[in-house]
């Protein structure tokens, strides 16, 4: 028993790092229908870009690590943001009308291309981000250890989960970002700028990744330039198990698939851990074919 | 004799009951229409028919043979072909290509026969070729053999369907909305048409909104509201039907 | 005409001018050429959203190399053996998926692909060595000659390759052909023009895995030992780019696209370890000058005048 | 169409311009992964043979030829290396160096084989490649038995009974550990766990907890250092105390960067020497010219063993004064015996390198590596 509870708890830490970069997913999803699969690289910029502001700046020594965090995580989604709407300016646009495929080579492009980008700015090597900046201490409940940067990392994916929810259903621009979701050519009728909501789209969603990859680094404390391909995927899984486009979830289904993994691995094998994450991806998918969250949406005759 | 009986047939969608125990026949060799307001699931009734849909209850019974919750291409071979409301053309290809795509489940060439090509294959292939084309001169079309679908007046995007359908030479041809977005002198030469395929021994079954097509080439017409039968009779019925007036008093104010 | 004429002559002189490398480039363009053609049934003509085909290749290639290895079967026998299986194995895993939509099916395939490959790095059935891969495949023999060389792999190759070009060739100008085409544009409409899209849809799959199959043959032969990570999911990637990137549902397509995918990162050497970054950017400017890929495929046209003649 | 025509040219054209123009030079190959998944090994790779190269041409050459080294991307994977290494073949090289992975060099060692080119892998541990009896194939690095032997010689002596395996499913650590657990159990020993962790990930917070659930006495990991320190440091983080022991391809100084000093102290590691480690003329001499050049310390041992290869190739061309292969191979199966890089090297009959390498390291509390 204790360890099913050790292992979920393992397993919603990880989940929630794959919601955070599967929100990002499903919001390009929604209002694309594109499978960005370059979301995964632009993930790790920002593990890079924070590793370089928090050496480079010495923010910390002035203002103290959780202020310097915060202001650096900022600047992260900013810029991670900036590159995704120059992302879509340029590998996505020109390809709006063409078939769908064609942007999903694209991407694939993006994602070689930016991959390799760092790994000739940063080197091919891991990289380290600075230790003692996080708090070291435990929480113990019921024999449980657990570390209180597992619990600011469960705390901070909801926050930014939460205001991205708020920020779709109980804005004005949340609801355009949803109506051109539905429906493009319809939104534009009703006088939304459509180009403008997808370059907000390609900067909230990117801007998410760009947080999670900074986290990543934070916590975890190593990054390195393939990383993003591994968690673009998983990424891709959990907003797929959640339904894509579907912003809750996205969050449902990164928590899920991370549970699945520390629970599939733990009573089954590490070895093929992956094999049986795909395995309940499959399953669900045979089950509710646009998954969990996903609506099924009978095909007009 | 009967061709089609449709038998306490409900479907809902949703705790929305769209078509409920609705009862029919259609006599081959006739012309029969179903009509009904905005809603009153005439076109559920015609995905039920070819299976695009499965009823909840009720059977659908074809020459005698119950075709309940078949899968459509199994009632295209059976002998029910269609076209649809919003036209389903294959954009991208070209017209010919369109109508062969009719003609396929009266060949029976599979996927070593298609790449070895025996001397068989390449005569049905031929003969399709030749059957397609005599559909498209059929319904006007024999100009436009090569043009890309797409590139069809919208008229003529309706005639290519029904030439589609025809190909899979059916018994019983299912239209809906056939003269929907056609002019006055494409709904004429739709008319003549639609009666050249009564002659060539087809049962035919439309939905149209067109009320002089309908009352004109009908020999039977079945009204729906509320996915329900109101009203069932010829043309002459159905007009002093007083359920079915009060009906179109609504419907006419849509319109 | 002409200049399809012209490059298959130039090719087959090629390996009278050309070094070893390069001879064999063009063999890894050849089996890229023909994997991608086989993907191209699938994905190109009836449009399903498939990137796991690596995991047919594997099955093949694995087949070849345990019975070769184990039972000392000559390799040109398995060649129709791995196609059956890899058909098999097809069908088996594409039954449950095939009504999923589009990105569905997508990640399923990557799904698929996944499984395959960490099922063979666990030495499944104690059978596939685990990580080390199989290796002491024997090389394909044709009545006394062994084909060892780089030239003389390339014959067999792109012979093959030409045999399947026409094979394909016939595939896709008749009903089969036409069937899968109509699917990729409307399934709806095909269902309803008395197509049966299902078991279409699964014959696309079956057909291209045996195909895959049969260069898992060739692939596991050429190279004598293989290894999980030649079929891992990013092998799957590449094959879809070849296809969508070439022009899908076009043959010639597909060959031009094997050529710029498998051949690039050869002539960008000179970059070193930039050569991928150019890559990546040239994959993303080639699909936005050419949206519908480099030669898409030409629309099938039925002579009017042998039509009204012939009546 | 016109495309497709133009573009054929082109390559042809390429194809032409690259035939191999006559030999001025002595030229060595190197093979090694420049992009990829090891990527990092591949690039510390030819920085170390390019400057060792570099400082034999200051010193005027070999034979009184300069040396030249041409490199080629081997992308880690079997498919690319096959064409790397038909691309050197067609290049009038003597010998060639690399490559890393196991399964990456097996699809290169016939080509190079029936090209009649010497071939020195680094990286390239699993037992197989040197009992085919292929002539003018050698390594410098030792073999997975070699390794499992000591490993297990070292838990036994120990007295760690209950004994956990983790690996990572590549050819090399899954090698080791199979190695080194059927050496164990052969003696007896209770293995209490063996399974393998996915690499490139960042939580293993899961496997630990498994791990912790069966109480083994001690953890052997026989993956690479990036894992490693992750596991290290996941391991404190929950609160467990157990001894920890990694393979050789846990010795890298970012292993202490990753982990941090306070969950690496006390990790034990087993490794052929570094050229940190070792008082030899030679190993300072190198490690201060790398630093020099390149403002930095050489990464992993496997990169250093590359340098070895290279060594001693050029030491058998040296001493021939020749660059025929079966004369080279002769010398170097029999003859070669140079104090290298990572201590003295010499070849047998197989191809191996000779002599036992490895040691065991701890980390001390300041992150050292300090030779047991």
């Amino acid at each position: 028993m204790e360890l099913f509870i050790q292992q979920l708890t393992n397993g919603l830490a990880i989940g929630s790092i794959y919601a955070l970069i599967a929100l990002g997913y499903t919001m390009v999803y929604g209002v694309m229908k594109l499978i960005n699969f370059a979301h995964g690289d632009l993930f790790s910029i920002g593990a890079y870009l924070g590793l370089t502001f928090l050496i480079s700046f010495g923010l910390v020594d002035k203002v103290g690590a959780p202020v310097a965090i915060l202001i650096i995580m900022l600047m992260v989604m900013g810029l991670v943001g900036l590159i995704g709407i120059l992302l879509e300016r340029v590998a996505y646009r020109p390809l709006r009308k063409a078939d769908r495929l064609a942007a999903v080579v694209s991407a694939l492009g993006a994602s070689i291309f930016f991959s390799n980008s760092l790994m000739l700015i940063y080197g091919a090597k891991f990289r380290v981000y600075p230790h003692n900046l996080l708090p070291k201490s435990y929480i113990t409940i019921l024999e449980l250890h657990i570390p209180v940067v597992r619990i600011l990392l469960l705390l901070v994916s909801f926050i930014l989960m939460a205001c991205l929810y708020l920020f779709v259903q109980k804005t004005k621009t949340g609801t355009a970002i949803r109506a051109a979701a539905i429906d493009q050519g319809a939104a534009r009728l009703m006088g939304i700028n459509v180009n403008k909501i997808i370059s907000i789209v390609f900067f909230i969603g990117p801007a998410l990744g760009g947080a999670a990859g900074i986290m990543v680094g934070l916590y975890y404390g190593q990054v390195n330039f393939l990383m993003g391909w591994l968690y673009g995927l998983k990424a891709f899984i959990a907003a797929v198990i959640g339904g894509i486009g579907n912003i809750p979830g996205a969050m449902l289904g990164g928590l899920i698939l991370g549970v699945i993994e520390s629970l599939g691995a733990a009573y089954i094998s590490f070895a093929w851990k992956d094999a049986i994450a795909f395995f309940v991806l499959i399953v669900i998918l045979i089950v509710r074919p646009t998954g969990i969250l996903g609506e099924r949406v009978a095909e007009k005759v | 004799m009967t061709l089609l009986k449709v038998y306490n047939v409900s479907k809902s969608f949703g705790g929305l009951m769209a078509v409920n125990d609705v009862n029919f026949e259609v006599s081959e060799g006739t012309v029969m229409g179903l009509i009904g307001p905005n809603g009153a699931g005439k076109t559920t009734v015609f995905n039920l028919i070819t299976g695009n849909y499965k009823p909840d209850s009720g059977e659908i019974i074809f020459s005698g043979k119950n075709i309940t919750g078949l899968s459509p291409n199994k009632i295209v071979k059976l002998g029910i072909a269609r076209t649809f409301q919003t036209i389903r053309l294959f954009q991208n290809r070209s017209v010919l290509e369109n109508v062969l795509a009719g003609c396929h489940c009266r060949m029976r060439a599979g996927v070593l026969a298609c790449m070895f090509q025996p001397g068989w294959q390449k005569q049905e292939e031929h003969q399709a070729v030749k059957n397609a084309f005599q559909e498209l001169r059929f319904v006007g079309l024999e100009k436009e053999v090569n043009n890309q679908a797409k590139n069809l007046s919208y008229g003529n995007q309706r005639l290519l369907e029904i030439a589609r359908a025809l190909a899979t030479r059916p018994k019983l041809l299912i239209l809906d909305e056939p003269a929907g977005g056609m002019n006055e002198q494409e709904t004429q030469a739709l008319v003549r048409l639609i009666d050249q395929i009564k002659k060539r021994g087809i049962t035919i079954l439309l939905i149209e909104h067109d009320m002089s097509l309908v009352m004109k080439i009908c020999e039977k017409i079945v009204v729906l509201e509320h996915g329900t039968k109101i009203a069932e009779g010829t043309a002459e019925q159905i007009k002093a039907d007083p359920q079915v007036i009060e009906a179109y008093l609504g419907w006419e104010e849509d319109d | 005409m002409l200049i399809e004429i012209l490059f298959v002559i130039i090719l087959f002189l090629s390996p009278l001018f050309l070094n070893a490398y390069w001879i064999d480039v063009l063999n890894n363009i050849g089996i890229y050429a023909i994997l991608a053609l086989s993907l191209n049934i699938i994905l190109g003509h009836t449009g399903l959203f498939h990137m796991g085909h690596a995991a047919f290749y594997a099955i093949g290639a694995y087949t070849t190399a345990i019975l070769n290895t184990m039972y000392h079967i000559p390799i040109l026998w398995l060649m129709p053996v791995s196609g059956l299986l890899a058909g098999i194995f097809g069908y088996l895993v594409a039954r449950p998926i095939i009504h999923l939509r589009g990105d569905y099916l997508l990640i399923v395939t990557i799904g698929i692909v996944e499984i395959v490959r960490i099922a063979l790095v666990n030495n499944i059935f104690g059978l596939t060595g685990g990580s080390n891969g199989i290796f002491g495949i024997s090389r394909p023999s044709l009545g006394g000659l062994v084909i060892r060389k780089p030239q003389q792999f390339f014959y067999y190759i792109w012979i093959f390759l030409g045999i399947s070009v026409y094979l394909f060739y016939r595939l896709e100008n008749s009903r089969f052909g036409r069937a899968l085409n109509y699917i990729k544009e409307d399934e709806l409409a095909a269902e309803g023009s008395g197509i049966n899209v299902s078991k279409y849809k699964l014959l696309a799959f079956v057909l291209g895995a045996i195909w895959a199959g049969f260069v898992g043959n060739i692939y596991a032969s050429k190279m004598t030992i293989i290894s999980p990570e030649s079929f891992s999911f990013w092998e799957s990637v590449i094959l879809f780019v070849i296809v969508i990137l070439g022009g899908a549902g076009s043959i010639r397509g597909v060959i031009l696209g094997s050529f710029l995918i498998i051949g690039l990162p050869e002539l960008f050497r000179q970059f070193a370890s930039a050569r991928m970054l150019i890559f990546g950017a040239a994959m993303v400017v080639m699909m936005i000058f050419r949206p519908q890929g480099l030669v898409p495929p030409r629309s099938r046209t039925y002579s009017l005048e042998v039509l009204i003649g012939k009546e | 169409m016109k495309k497709f025509s133009v573009l054929f040219f082109f390559v042809l054209g390429l194809v032409c311009v690259s035939n191999p123009v006559l030999a001025k030079t002595i030229k060595i190959g190197l093979i090694c992964p420049l992009t990829g998944s090891w990527a990092s090994e591949g690039q510390d790779m030819e920085k170390i043979v390019k400057l060792l190269a570099e400082q034999i041409n200051t010193k005027g050459g070999l034979l009184g030829k300069k040396v030249e080294v041409i490199v080629e991307d081997d992308g880690g994977d079997p498919r690319t290396a096959a064409l790397a290494a038909q691309r050197l073949s067609s290049q009038d090289i003597v010998g060639v160096i690399g490559t890393y992975g196991s399964s990456v060099t097996e699809a290169t060692q016939n080509i190079f084989n029936e090209s009649k080119i010497i071939q020195i892998a680094n990286g390239s541990t699993a037992i197989r490649l040197t009992e085919k009896g292929l002539k003018y194939f050698f390594r410098t690095c030792p073999r997975d038995d070699e390794q499992g032997k000591v490993a297990a010689e070292y838990i036994m002596k120990s007295g760690f009974k209950r004994v956990a395996i983790l690996h990572d499913n590549t050819t090399y650590a899954r090698g080791l550990a199979e190695e080194t657990k059927s050496l164990l159990q052969k003696k007896g020993l209770n293995i209490v766990f063996f399974d393998a962790l996915t690499p490139g990930e960042s939580d293993y917070s899961p496997i630990l907890t498994n791990l912790k659930a069966k109480n083994p006495d001690v953890v052997f990991f026989t993956g690479y250092y990036p894992e490693a320190g992750l596991l290290l440091r996941q391991k404190m983080e929950m609160g467990w105390n157990v001894q920890f022991i990694g393979g050789d391809a846990t010795n890298n100084p970012d292993l202490v960067k990753i982990a941090g000093k306070d969950a690496a102290k006390g990790f034990l590691f087993l490794s052929p020497p570094v050229p940190q480690d070792l008082d030899t003329k030679e190993a300072k001499d190198f490690l201060a010219a790398y630093k020099r050049k390149y403002n930095s310390l050489p990464g992993s041992v496997w990169a250093v063993l590359s340098g070895d290869g290279f060594l001693a190739l050029t030491t058998a061309i040296k001493a021939t004064k020749s660059t025929d292969p079966d004369v080279l191979a002769n010398y170097l199966h029999n003859k070669l015996n140079l104090s290298g890089l990572t201590g003295q090297i010499a070849f047998d009959s197989k191809g191996d390198r000779v002599g036992a390498l490895y040691r065991i390291y701890r980390v001390d509390a300041k992150g050292n590596f300090i030779l047991q």
